[in-house]
């Protein structure tokens, strides 16, 4: 396969280093439980990000993973009492259909995906105000217990939410580089035209990369509120810029063509050790955010690969 | 075989395909004309329908009060717009705008500095601005880091800093000479809006009058021919994220003014409001259509939408999905397709 | 410049010592780093952001009353982003083993329990403000969970209307600017604001709620549009914070009614005391944000330090209400005046009865 | 001193495999209207890049007025007075027509900062004069037709005149290609009339108009300058002959092994149409046979193959496949009725550089490759290394990135793409475009297995000579029209010079 350079490890030792830079400062940082810990609070981040991932891929992009995910949290709470596990699947078909809209108004009107998607959050927003009635609704204890347990609990030592985002890992992984789609998707982002001349129909292609979007921000919102034992129409809120973050930090193109799931994963894991490693090294929380910026632009500019790219708008 | 000589030819007839292209260039301008007005109909659109709910909505004083919400949007887009003619995008406007909110609070007689330097004040905020906005350009120019992530970067270093410098702390301004840039209404009509009319008319200039702003819309067409003509494209990106960060800048002093207050969230929630406006404006995301004054037009569709939804005692969370339909329906209207190959 | 780099420079020990990197904050803002000297315990506020004045007061309570004792003290920030939020205390917590006393403003009222499972699970203690599930309770999880503080935002909200209505003679229209609907606090002080109109049997009417998101820009512009469809039959401006309260003020003061059309907020920032003594709020209600954040950690460190038992407390001093103080055009001077001391020792001393739950 | 405007002395330039110029030497003088003819492939856009800053010379050198000249850009030429004005239009539809005239040189009307808009309208104006241009300068480009742009470009060159020292030469690029006769004649005396002012290189296909204008007619072949023809003397079938040179031998074009056409007809046109392009245009394509298509830029040779590929509609006329009528509406259409595209441009429309070579030959057909949604790689790969030997694909593994291939490889990886989509029809638009002179002759060897195989091919060749060696009959199409059409069996070729008549 193609030649091991640099270039695609380079998220790997980036999040190495930060990992050393942290442990050295704190070596209480640096023990199994902890990096459990921090692995399991950065796999909501993943769940969203990953979906994003096929949406970057073909060099678009989705703004209404945030809302989608607040809205898949709200049906999750209203429904969980009368319709049991049944209310898993109906908050993922929200985010299925959510995800559609934005394709199809995206491929029939021929709007960018930018706006498009930002008309759709704020559709899909007023949906979740709307399920909700405005407020945010608790799961009872028992229905976390019996319904969200793939959730909340732990296996072989391991909290269930790494067990959950290793799964979408390896799931979307496989469908990246196993089927026929996954090839499409890197096709449509590398040279759209060839992709639409060989005869393959790229509509198709588009709508499924945000179904998968939509499917996997409202599985990141089910996850959430099994997390925090409820769902409100605001619960996602601050996750969508982190989240194209984290798809561009690992390494996937922004403009599209070149990615993968695990360069995601590697992403999540980078913002979030970030985020949490200056709370660990005491950095003043006045500078956090100005540290984050700078850093957000210094791994964009490690990690693209400008090979392809004539000429970057 | 002799063959006969060509050169007694008389030139070819009139041929057909020429006439047809004719025809067709002619349809295509009338599309295109239309499609050059569709903001301004959808705007009107939009007054006539809340007009007919709210009867004062044509009041006087309620156009006067859409312009002073209006007005430090409308300064933000100017900036905006240039950077989106070339097809380059700026994620950075809540940053920029917070930190010169900040800095200009606290060089005007304030309760947290002793300094009171009062309109002299608006110069370090709008060199802030420039600063802020001149690193996006260089590091997007530099690290050939797409203006998606540079500005979105950028954005956060703002907003870190002000952040920073106020510690937590918020800035009351006590100096009401500089609060008159918000409060004051020469001829009835508040400051912010005068400023906002200025910069309106600068932004036109530029846009019209300048080599940078004719070389904008030739990057925007095509970056390419526009180099070969001689056209300094990097300069004038730079140029065109320096005059974006001025104009953020200007919109945070007005904020400043308007609130009489400086902290860091001033500017919440402004950046998607701002694009989404330049965009309903008529001005593409792909660089080379549209300008400021589509710009103006974007801003009152959305402010006059917003301001509509609450006339017509719209349910509240119902007003966020109306603006996303709205958007659509725009964007719809104005973008021009034909030439758009494909869509990303 | 590539990432490694970047990574590394951030290790210079300088660069983090020093509480924020840039020469003018350490001029002006707070160094929030106090070193220990009583190492057992570290003390932290977490909140949603520095940024806005009543959080920053909050986080300055709790840095005082570190000092005092000499105890490490760290503020958490969540950004408005409830899975940060619980991450950096999930850190923290893994950071000092368990010994960490937490005083946690929620960003969602959900989080409270997730926060307090995870500190009874570390062996800290965790006081918690605002919002927590109505389920949730201190008792339930002793010793970790010492107590909710929270301020009754219904019957605190209706007084600062009933200040409203008097401001404007107790006859005509009023509006009101919510917050983020979602919020709890924000549900409250709707609550509130319904009883105290309903109260007045007729005499005041709502003409019109809107959620402004407790954002000052969102009020600005709902209050320009509630001008032109009301114009004058509003008589009170009813908002559920002071940040929402100001921006009305300046849309009110756009269009020369400042001081005409009376203003009320809730939190007690010095911009709306400033506005009640200049007349144009009618009213706030001052939380003393410097109490809640020291005694959110004092109560606490007493029971760590063995001064009191919290198991024993009876449950008015495990959940209980903090005094809001009305402030109004009567009492701002003195109010202003002796600002509301607060006795690191005194620890139940401003509360006021135990919390009551209510159908929401 | 000799009153040469624009001089290239022994110029060469290569390009990896091929020789584009080879010694080329031309003279313009002052006021004089030099003729450049050449046919595809002869080596003239490759001279125009090097005039126009574009490409650098190997060797040799171009002088202005008797100065050797370095020109590293096009900013570089166009202000040392040579200007061109390019086929496709380089005219930006976003800036007036001043706009474009003084692009990049508007600080002459600069003041206090801003441009003077009035004075540069009046500059501009003065320059449309002298090209009979009644439009406003304040026009936006957008509203003007092709031949008024055109106007424009000239426009701009001639608006060196008072700025620059030296004289000036403007290149003009086969300016009559999408002209009317009305719109041709104003240009010629527009040029007429320009000749006191500056020298014209006219490039062009159309030979009456080329002896009509010019002065004195250079003829390429083959990257080098053949003849040197004054106007007075030449006739349009002497210019030919020189363009022609010898015919290739049939063994280049593997002519014995053109077969006849089957006689199950696969693909039939009928009054196909679309505005502004072409009209009427009907043929027959059978399993095996060749249907090549002759004509110059402007004849909607190209825009036909785009419509036969599905990727335009057309507006009038019926398509059918294997006598089922079928509406094209995209490529994919195309493709599921058998249709392939192999693309002028295989970087843009042919194949994905990032793809392996297995990756880029199975797209089309990537169901057949997969069982239960996964990926079939074994097979992939095995179908992908068959086709690797049988097209002698030069690559290091089917896993190499296409990207890194030669020109002809590229080419081959394309067509096995549609080999392997089992395509009854191909469409070649300018296969051996840009490909090295070796690597021809291996596609013309594809071409001849393709139609052994069974398929059924229409080829727009890049130069006449390729058409006429490959086809099996040939339509010649000018102006959008069929003007012609020859059979082109083995052995009974028709001559050029009989199709040239029909094609320019």
């Amino acid at each position: 396969m193609a030649r091991i350079d640099l270039q695609a490890w380079l998220p790997i030792l980036v999040l190495a280093a930060l990992v050393a830079v942290v442990s050295l400062y704190d070596p209480g940082f640096f023990t199994i439980a902890n990096l459990l810990e921090i692995t399991a609070n950065t796999m909501t981040l993943f769940l969203m990000a990953a979906g994003l991932t096929f949406v970057i891929m073909i060099g678009s992009i989705d703004l209404s993973v945030q809302s989608v995910a607040s809205m898949a949290s709200c049906i999750l709470a209203v429904f969980l009492p009368t319709l049991g596990l049944a209310a898993i699947p109906l908050a993922l078909l929200g985010g299925v259909v959510a995800g559609a809209l934005g394709a199809l108004i995206s491929t029939r009107l021929r709007i960018p995906t930018f706006i498009a998607t930002l008309a759709i959050s704020g559709v899909v927003l007023s949906a979740g105000f709307w399920i909700s009635n405005a407020q945010s609704i608790a799961i009872t204890a028992e229905a976390r217990d019996a319904w969200l347990g793939w959730v909340t609990g732990a296996f072989l030592g391991v909290p269930n939410e790494i067990w959950v985002g290793l799964v979408a890992l390896a799931g979307l992984s496989a469908l990246l580089q196993l089927t026929p789609f996954g090839r499409l998707i890197r096709g449509v982002g590398a040279q759209e035209q060839a992709v639409i001349a060989s005869g393959v129909r790229v509509e198709r292609v588009k709508l499924w990369a945000f179904v998968i979007s939509g499917f996997m921000a409202a599985l990141a919102g089910v996850t959430m509120a099994g997390r925090l034992g409820s769902g409100s129409p605001t619960l996602a809120n601050e996750f969508l810029l982190p989240a194209v973050a984290a798809v561009v930090v690992g390494g996937t193109a922004i403009t599209g063509g070149v990615g993968s799931i695990w360069r995601t994963f590697v992403g999540a894991l980078i913002i979030q050790v970030v985020r949490i490693g200056m709370t660990f090294m005491g950095v003043s929380v006045f500078v956090q955010q100005i540290i984050f910026g700078i850093l957000l632009i210094a791994a964009v500019a490690a990690t693209m690969d400008r090979s392809k790219i004539l000429v970057v708008k | 075989m002799a063959a006969q000589g060509l050169a007694g030819r008389a030139p070819r007839p009139a041929s057909a395909m020429a006439q047809e292209r004719r025809r067709a260039a002619a349809g295509g301008r009338l599309i295109e004309q239309w499609r050059r007005w569709a903001p301004v109909v959808v705007l009107i659109g939009l007054c006539l329908v809340i007009g007919a709910f709210n009867a004062n909505f044509f009041s006087t004083g309620n156009l006067v009060r859409l312009l002073n919400s209006a007005a430090i949007p409308v300064v933000l887009c100017m900036g905006a717009t240039f950077v989106i003619l070339m097809g380059s995008i700026d994620l950075s406007v809540e940053g920029v705008v917070a930190l010169a909110a900040v800095v200009a609070s606290l060089l005007v007689a304030n309760d947290v500095t002793a300094i009171a330097i009062g309109h002299l004040a608006i110069v370090p905020a709008l060199a802030v601005g420039a600063a802020l906005g001149f690193l996006n350009g260089w590091l997007h120019i530099r690290l050939k880091t797409p203006s998606f992530m540079t500005t979105l970067g950028m954005g956060f270093v703002g907003l870190g800093i002000a952040t920073a410098i106020l510690g937590g702390v918020t800035v009351r301004i006590s100096d009401q000479s500089f609060r008159y840039l918000s409060l004051g209404r020469p001829l009835g009509v508040p400051m912010a809006v005068w400023v906002a009319a200025l910069c309106v008319v600068v932004a036109l200039v530029i846009q019209e009058r300048t080599r940078f702003g004719r070389w904008v819309y030739a990057i925007g067409a095509d970056e390419v021919t526009a180099r070969q003509a001689g056209v300094p494209v990097e300069r004038t990106r730079i140029l065109a994220f320096v005059i974006a960060g001025v104009f953020a800048a200007l919109g945070g002093v007005l904020a400043a003014a308007q609130f009489g207050q400086g902290h860091a969230l001033i500017a919440n929630g402004r950046l998607f409001t701002t694009i989404a406006a330049v965009i309903v404006g008529g001005t593409a995301l792909s660089g080379g259509v549209g300008s400021v004054l589509n710009s103006v037009i974007g801003v009152f569709i959305v402010v006059v939408l917003a301001n509509g939804m609450v006339l017509m005692g719209i349910p509240p969370y119902v007003q966020q999905g109306a603006q996303g339909l709205l958007i659509i329906a725009a964007v719809a209207l104005a973008l021009d397709r034909s030439k758009l190959a494909v869509v990303k | 410049m590539t990432i490694t780099t970047a990574a590394g420079g951030i290790a210079r020990r300088s660069f983090l010592k020093g509480a924020a990197g840039l020469g003018a904050a350490g001029v002006l803002g707070a160094p929030f780093i106090v070193r220990a000297q009583d190492a057992t315990w570290t003390l932290a506020n977490s909140m949603r952001s520095v940024a806005n004045p009543y959080h920053a007061t909050f986080a300055k309570g709790g840095e005082e009353f570190a000092k005092s004792i000499g105890a490490t003290y760290e503020v958490l920030v969540t950004e408005g982003n409830s899975e940060k939020g619980i991450a950096d205390i999930k850190a923290l917590l893994q950071r000092t083993g368990g010994k960490l006393i937490l005083n946690v403003d929620p960003n969602d009222s959900p989080d409270a329990r997730t926060i307090v499972e995870e500190v009874q699970a570390a062996g800290g203690f965790v006081v918690t403000q605002w919002n927590k599930p109505d389920d949730l309770h201190p008792w339930d999880h002793d010793p970790n969970y010492v107590a909710h503080m929270s301020f009754d935002g219904v019957p605190n909200a209706e007084a600062v209307a009933n200040a409203l209505f008097a401001a404007f003679g107790g006859e005509g229209g009023v509006v009101a600017l919510g917050g983020i609907l979602s919020n709890v606090p924000a549900i409250e002080r709707k609550l509130g604001l319904d009883n105290a109109i309903a109260a007045t049997g007729g005499k005041v009417q709502l003409l019109d709620f809107q959620p402004a998101d407790w954002n000052e820009q969102k009020a600005f512009d709902i209050t320009q549009a509630w001008i032109t469809r009301f114009g004058d039959e509003i008589k009170g401006v009813f908002a559920a914070n002071d940040g929402m309260g100001l921006g009305a003020l300046e849309a009110l003061r756009q269009n020369g009614l400042a001081g005409t059309v009376p203003v009320v907020g809730i939190d007690g920032i010095d911009a709306a005391v400033a506005a009640i003594e200049a007349g144009e709020f009618a009213g706030t209600v001052a939380w003393d944000p410097f109490w809640t954040g020291s005694m959110g950690l004092a109560i606490p460190y007493a029971h760590a330090t063995g001064k009191i038992d919290i198991t024993k407390e009876p449950h008015e001093h495990r959940e209980f209400y903090g005094t809001g103080i009305v402030v109004t055009k009567d009492n701002v001077a003195e109010y202003k005046a002796n600002p509301p001391q607060t006795d690191f020792n005194d620890l139940w001393g401003k509360a006021t009865g135990q919390i009551q739950y209510r159908s929401a | 001193m000799s009153d040469a405007v624009l001089e290239v002395e022994h110029v060469s330039k290569a390009f990896p495999g091929v020789k584009a110029l080879d010694d080329v030497s031309f003279r313009v003088n002052r006021g004089e209207v030099i003729g450049l003819i050449g046919e595809n492939g002869a080596g003239k856009s490759t001279l125009l890049k090097i005039l126009n800053g574009v490409y650098q010379p190997d060797a040799g050198a171009v002088k202005v007025d008797g100065r050797p000249v370095r020109l590293l850009s096009p900013r570089q030429a166009f202000d040392s007075g040579i200007a061109m004005v390019f086929q496709e239009q380089s005219v930006l539809s976003t800036l007036t027509v001043a706009e474009n005239i003084f692009l990049g040189r508007e600080q002459e009307f600069l003041r206090w900062g801003l441009i003077d808009k009035r004075r540069m309208n009046a500059a501009a104006a003065v320059e449309l004069k002298k090209v009979h241009l009644d439009i406003g300068p304040a026009t936006p480009c957008a509203r003007l037709t092709f031949a008024e742009r055109q106007m424009v470009e000239i426009a701009k060159a001639l608006s060196l005149d008072s700025r620059i020292a030296s004289d000036i030469t403007i290149l003009l690029d086969e300016p009559t290609s999408v002209l009317e006769s009305r719109e041709v004649e104003l240009l010629f005396s527009i040029i007429r009339d320009l000749k006191a002012r500056a020298s014209i290189v006219f490039i062009s296909h159309r030979l009456e108009e080329v002896l009509a204008i010019c002065d004195r007619i250079y003829v390429m072949r083959d990257g080098k300058v053949v003849a040197e023809v004054p106007a007075a003397e030449a006739t349009v079938h002497a210019l030919h002959t020189h363009m022609v040179g010898r015919q290739l031998h049939h063994e280049y074009y593997r002519e014995q092994r053109q077969s006849p056409p089957g006689d199950e007809v696969i693909l039939r046109a009928d009054g196909l149409g679309k505005a502004g392009a072409f009209r009427d245009v009907s043929f027959e394509l059978r399993a095996g046979e060749v249907l090549g298509i002759a004509g110059v830029i402007g004849s909607g040779r190209e825009e036909l193959a785009r419509v036969l590929a599905g990727h335009a509609a057309p507006d009038a006329g019926a398509l059918t496949v294997h006598g089922r009528p079928v509406r094209l509406a995209g490529a994919s259409d195309a493709v599921a009725n058998g249709i392939g595209l192999v693309p002028a441009e295989r970087k843009v429309e042919g194949l994905v550089a990032q793809f392996s070579v297995a990756e880029n030959m199975t797209l089309s057909a990537l169901g057949r490759f997969a069982s239960r949604g996964v990926i079939r790689f074994a097979a992939e790969r095995a179908e992908a290394a068959r086709w690797v030997e049988r097209l002698h694909v030069r690559t290091p593994s089917t896993a190499a990135m296409t990207g890194g291939l030669s020109g002809g490889n590229q080419q081959k990886v394309v067509l096995a793409k549609w080999r392997i989509a089992g395509v009854e029809v191909l469409i070649l638009d300018h296969p051996t475009r840009g490909i090295d002179v070796g690597a021809k002759e291996d596609v013309y060897e594809l071409v001849r297995d393709i139609t052994a195989d069974g398929l059924a091919v229409i080829l727009l060749g890049d130069t006449l000579d390729e058409v006429i060696g490959l086809s099996s009959r040939i339509l010649v199409m000018r102006d959008g029209a069929v003007t012609a059409t020859f059979d082109a069996p083995a052995g009974g070729k028709p001559e050029q010079v009989r199709i040239l008549e029909h094609m320019v």
